[in-house]
């Protein structure tokens, strides 16, 4: 479990919508479509970040400390999850300062713009069985080391949302085996035998990182898991206490 | 064994959404060469030497397209093409 | 546009028009007004009203708004007795309602909640994952129509048997339809319904609902008032998809060969078939609030059935004055459209509003940031008439409420069917029923693997509940629970429901069980109900049988509500819903909006939350198998009377509810509605994933305590420090309760008491093992 | 204005899912003469006289695929293919 469940968010409060307490500025992206983009503005306010809203067109990153792209269906999922975000001015600012070492955070339709721009490897295809799935998965945390996880115990498990139609992580064995021997894959579906993985990703693969680990992409929704009012729990709210935390340590 | 190749592609009349957002997408990206994009399936199958024009037509209407919204080409590709 | 196909110009190809002097000087002229679906004294009416025949893109905008589907014209008389049976005491929280594009109910705070069902069922039978999908669409478009921001959607659904060789062709298709559109819409779907029936085999029932928040200050109607002020057409551009859509899908002259055209140009095959774009109503969903944030319109109206027709009429007919339209000026996505195919064309994500001269460019500056099509295609005018003009020919001329309001109405024959006696008379008193703990214990697996009673998981799994971060229930929840918004504990629930089975039997009183299972699976929730609307979907109107059945539905429906104290602030119907000459069960879906103060008070389905719970029935369980899933499943029988409703016991039973979730007295609850409480107790413990020890009542047969389905019943979890205030609460009101068992966190059994003990495994697999293995 | 055609298929190591379910559902229905599906896109594009091969390649490679998982052909059409 993550220590977050401590956090001022756990005790049902209605959330308050702008506590800085940290002084870090998190941008949030919108594409046209998105839809996650308002629960990850929450979950960085309820870690005690400044939620930045950063729009497609834009090419200023508006000096933010760190960029979550949200899930939702950026340009409708259409020609491929995550293609027509991928070439927006937006995300060609965001490649630029990711060289820089700017940590980035993809999740769900976020993760599939990432592997559409070249910031992480491979490809999120169809599920394997075709249909869109919503439900609570058990992911394990399998690199506490990266800027979005240091929050987590080594090998934690944690209950987060998922739900997608395209989210099964393929890439060539080369890669994979090299993302397994550098430990970034950071999180792997785990739950009853047979049924752990949602949609068929190669080795169980949920979630990756860049060999940095400042980029971090991964398809379940750490958002929707910051309030036990309205996800199944709070364990995703670690993912952007982490951030945060490494941002102050700077 | 043959190969088989069939397009099926969405009614010239009815609304082919991912078909306009790639084309917004390409004009963004400043390919303005492009001035309409529809978007479709391709299906590559292998079949039987013996397979009649008139089963592959049958697949192609029955599980391939959905007639309602869809017009489908067949199209039986040479063996070199493999 | 940058992102739009070439604009193709109208003067491309040779369009052939027909305008009003046309139409005077060739009065004599054969028009197909009856391939359109109207009958000669409606024709003749609009030669009346026109004084003139029509002009085609007249005849095509008369003919759509007066099908059935548009103008109600067979439920209409019936209809109005919704309004007779309002009180003003009733009506005190109402700012918006029958007659609106949906009804709009004030919840306190600041807050307005707008909601709606309706209904997409002819569409879906013909192209499954599209009709559902724009179904969807349409009723979201609805909803933000009335300046609220929509915030949830739920669908209910009807479908031939599980088994069925169709059902397996439309059911996974509609079930991808609600979930593609409204998944990538990012609105979480928090309930609706799944029924299996013999009688839906060839007309699946596909209903959808909305909810939307708004500012009660900031509500919107659809009206074009202010002389000079500018209607402006945006969204997706118009084409030819789905001409024909309304009166060829969704009325009487439904055919399902989706030839017709509209006017005289019926030269092309058309599709009836409308493509949802999602993405596009995303978009058109975004920037319409931010035009509503910024003040820039007076007036709004959605394009849905009827497109044009019926926005263009029903925008000039609310204002004050009339309308002037240049059909030249509308988008186009094909070329040589002919004004009545532009007036036609259901093409869908498209949205009108008027728009004062001044605030013209910041409206289309909005809908430029959002990459939104949008153009001036028209003008309020102070003639009192809708004139439309296609390159400077008048093509349409008449005065607009003639058109949207004042169409054919009819007093169709009302008839009780001889056969109703015979139903009734068929009672299940000789049906054998299990007695041997063997036989109920085999009773109980059956029952919850049974398709109307199994776990709905393979359906919801597929529908996104998650999204907006807002959901506080949903599915497997009695009614979902939305948030109204991050930095409020102010929540709306809804619950829609409706046996058919009950309404064949008795449709006065089906009807009112309908209302009575949603009023309680809301207040279950923990919200107080608080308005009322509808979904009544029926055979033809033609034949008299139905038409009792609808007319005896609607007023078991108002007089429920009126016992309840909740108005009906919309609704709608869908008549036509027959294979042959075979209608479907008269199935009036009934939907309950409740308000609860603070979310985090609601209660859950499932048990174990707290160490230890005490399991207490709440109600009276009588001998009640009439239309019961028990006498269906193992019976196949139809018969009786169905349970009794009580409406006043109802109403007690919720003030217990509400009280004991707002007070912390209880720590789950479950309705009890088809299946009895064996389903409740089961449905229970696997969400809960807790076992319990049930002692079914000495007094009654265990048969009869286990699977009768009489109403006004829920079981509550109440903790153990609780017990004593919640029972002496339930004592006050004189409220009938039994305590039937307790929870057993430290076993995975459920055990009921001299009949079976069933692992929770077990009981597991047989609950959700029926759909995935019917249709993945 | 020309027309082109592009193809894009999952190359053959990755799964295809929805190739694998027609396969099945073609068996099931008695068409056993089909022994393998792939499903692919197909796009049709309207497009400049001008527009170079170059060009074509580029927007087949970098919009229409994704060279990680795809490949692609493209293919001028005959204008009477209109
Ligand atoms: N088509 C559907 N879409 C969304 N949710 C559904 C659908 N069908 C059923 N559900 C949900 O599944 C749960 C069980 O449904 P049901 O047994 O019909 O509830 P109830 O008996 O309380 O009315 C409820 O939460 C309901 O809202
Ligand atoms: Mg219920």
């Amino acid at each position: 479990m993550t220590d977050a469940s401590n956090s001022q968010a756990s005790n049902g409060q209605a959330p308050n919508s702008d506590t800085n307490l940290t002084g870090a500025r998190i941008g949030v992206i919108t594409f046209p479509g998105t839809l996650d983009d308002v629960d990850a503005a929450r979950a960085v306010r309820y870690a005690g970040a400044e939620a930045v809203a950063l729009w497609h067109a834009d090419d200023d990153l508006q000096g933010v400390d760190a960029v979550v792209v949200p899930g939702g269906f950026s340009y409708g999922d259409y020609l491929r999850a995550g293609a027509i975000s991928a070439r927006t001015t937006v995300m060609g600012a965001v490649v630029e300062a990711a060289k820089g070492g700017l940590p980035v955070l993809g999740i769900c339709n976020g993760f599939q713009v990432l592997t559409e721009s070249g910031l992480l490897p491979g490809a999120l295809m169809r599920n394997e069985h075709l249909r869109f799935i919503c439900r609570d998965q058990w992911l394990r945390v399998e690199n506490n080391t990266t800027v979005w996880t240091t929050r987590y115990e080594p090998g934690a498990e944690i209950l987060v949302p998922l739900k997608n139609a395209e989210g099964r992580y393929v890439a060539d064995a080369s890669v994979i085996d090299e993302l397994e021997a550098e430990g970034r894959v950071i999180f792997r579906y785990v739950g009853a035998e047979g049924d752990h993985n949602p949609n068929g990703s190669l080795g169980d693969i949920a979630g990756i990182s860049s060999a940095d680990g400042r980029i971090v992409g991964l398809m379940p929704h750490p958002e929707h898991a910051i309030d036990a009012l309205t996800g199944p729990t709070d364990d995703g709210l670690g993912i952007f206490l982490s951030v945060i935390d490494s941002l102050l340590k700077v | 064994m043959a190969r088989v190749e069939v397009d099926v592609v969405i009614k010239t009349e009815i609304l082919d959404p991912q078909g306009k957002a790639i084309l917004g997408a390409l004009g963004r990206a400043g390919h303005s060469g492009v001035t309409e994009v529809r978007q479709g399936k391709h299906f590559e199958l292998v079949v039987d030497d013996d397979i009649s024009d008139a089963d592959l037509e049958g697949i192609a209407e029955h599980f391939l397209a959905n007639p309602v919204i869809e017009t489908w080409t067949v199209r039986r590709v040479p063996e070199s093409g493999l | 546009m940058p992102n739009e196909q070439s604009t193709a110009s109208p003067e491309e190809a040779v369009v052939h028009v027909d305008t009003v002097s046309a139409a005077q000087a060739s009065p004599d002229v054969a028009q197909p007004y009856r391939e359109l679906g109207l009958k000669d004294d409606e024709y003749t009416r609009i030669r009346e009203i026109l004084g003139r025949r029509p002009t085609e893109a007249e005849l095509a905008m008369y003919s759509v708004m007066w099908s059935e589907h548009c103008s109600y014209k067979s439920s209409k008389v019936h209809l109005s007795y919704f309004g007779k049976t309002t009180t003003d005491e009733m009506k005190s929280k109402m700012l918006a309602g029958i007659g609106e594009n949906a009804g709009v109910v004030d919840i306190g705070d600041g807050w307005a909640v707008t909601f709606k069902v309706e209904s997409h069922n002819h569409p879906s039978y013909v192209e499954p994952y599209q009709g559902a999908a724009t179904g969807v669409g349409g009723i979201v478009r609805d909803i933000l129509a009335m300046g609220a921001r929509p915030v949830a959607v739920m669908d209910q659904l009807r479908f031939g048997p599980a088994d069925a060789a169709d059902t397996r062709r439309v059911l996974p298709g509609i079930v991808s339809g609600v979930g593609g559109y409204g998944n990538c819409l990012g609105l979480p779907n928090i309930g609706g319904e799944v029924v299996f029936d013999e009688s839906y085999a060839g007309n699946p029932l596909v209903n959808a609902a909305c909810i939307g928040v708004l500012r009660s200050e900031d509500m919107y109607t659809a009206h074009a008032s202010g002389a000079g002020n500018k209607v402006i057409l945006y969204g997706s551009r118009t084409g030819l998809d789905g001409i024909g859509g309304v009166s060829v899908l969704a009325s009487d002259t439904f055919s399902g060969d989706g030839s017709a055209g509209a006017g005289s140009n019926a030269r092309r095959k058309l599709p009836s078939v409308q493509v949802g774009d999602p993405f596009a109503e995303k978009v058109l969903i975004e920037c319409t609030l931010e035009v509503f944030a910024a003040d820039l319109v007076v007036g709004i109206q959605d394009l849905g059935g009827a497109g044009l027709s019926c926005a263009t009429s029903e925008l000039a007919s609310a204002g004050d004055g009339g309308m002037h339209v240049w059909l030249d000026k509308v988008p186009l996505r094909a070329t040589g459209m002919s004004p009545a195919e532009i007036l036609s064309s259901e093409s869908q994500e498209r949205m009108c509003a008027v728009v004062t001269p001044d605030k013209v460019e910041a409206f289309l500056e909005v809908c430029r940031k959002w990459e939104v099509e949008a153009d001036v295609i028209g003008e309020v005018t102070d003639t009192g008439r809708l004139v439309i003009t296609f390159h400077d020919e008048v093509v349409v001329d008449v005065p607009p409420r003639t058109v949207a309001h004042e169409g054919p109405v009819y007093s169709r024959p009302v008839e009780r069917p001889a056969s109703q006696d015979v139903l009734e008379a068929n009672t299940p008193d000789s049906l054998e029923r299990p007695s041997t703990p063997e036989e109920l214990r085999e009773t109980i697996l059956r029952m919850i693997a049974s398709p109307n009673l199994c776990s709905r998981a393979w359906v919801t799994d597929q529908y996104d509940r998650y999204v907006r971060g807002n959901t506080v229930l949903a599915q497997p929840a009695d009614s979902g629970v939305v948030r109204v918004s991050d930095d409020s504990n102010l929540g709306v629930s809804m619950a829609t429901d409706c046996n058919g089975r009950y309404t064949a039997l008795d449709p006065y009183h089906g009807a009112q069980l309908a209302l009575a299972e949603a009023y309680r699976n809301v207040v279950t929730g923990g919200a107080a109900p608080t308005a009322v609307t509808n979904c009544l979907n029926f055979g033809s109107p033609e034949d008299p049988a139905v038409m009792w059945q609808f007319s005896e539905a609607v007023k078991g429906l108002a007089d429920g509500c009126a016992q309840l104290g909740i108005p009906v602030t919309g609704g709608n119907v869908s008549f036509y819903n027959q294979t042959g000459t075979t209608a479907i069960l008269p199935t009036p879906v009934v939907g309950v909006l409740g308000v609860i103060d603070d979310v985090r008070r609601r209660t859950i389905v499932g048990v174990g939350q707290e160490a230890g719970e005490t399991l207490i029935l709440l109600g009276e369980t009588l001998d009640e198998f009439g239309g019961s899933e028990w006498a269906n499943v193992v019976h196949n029988h139809l018969g009786g009377r169905p349970p009794a409703v009580n409406l006043d016991t109802e109403r007690v039973l919720g003030e217990i509810l509400i009280a004991g979730s707002r007070d912390g007295m209880i720590s789950a609850a479950h309705d009890l509605s088809e299946g009895g409480l064996a389903q409740a107790v089961v449905e229970m413990c696997l969400t809960g994933e807790t076992g319990a020890r049930i002692v079914l009542p000495a007094d009654l047969d265990p048969f009869v305590a286990l699977f009768s389905e009489s109403t006004a019943r829920v079981v509550v979890a109440v903790p153990r420090s609780e017990e004593l205030r919640f029972t002496e609460m339930c004592q006050a009101r004189q409220f009938p309760m039994t305590r039937i068992g307790v929870v057993i966190p430290e076993e995975p059994v459920l055990d009921i008491q001299d009949v079976a003990t069933l692992s929770l495994d077990e009981l597991r697999t047989a609950w959700e093992g029926t759909l995935p293995a019917l249709f993945a």
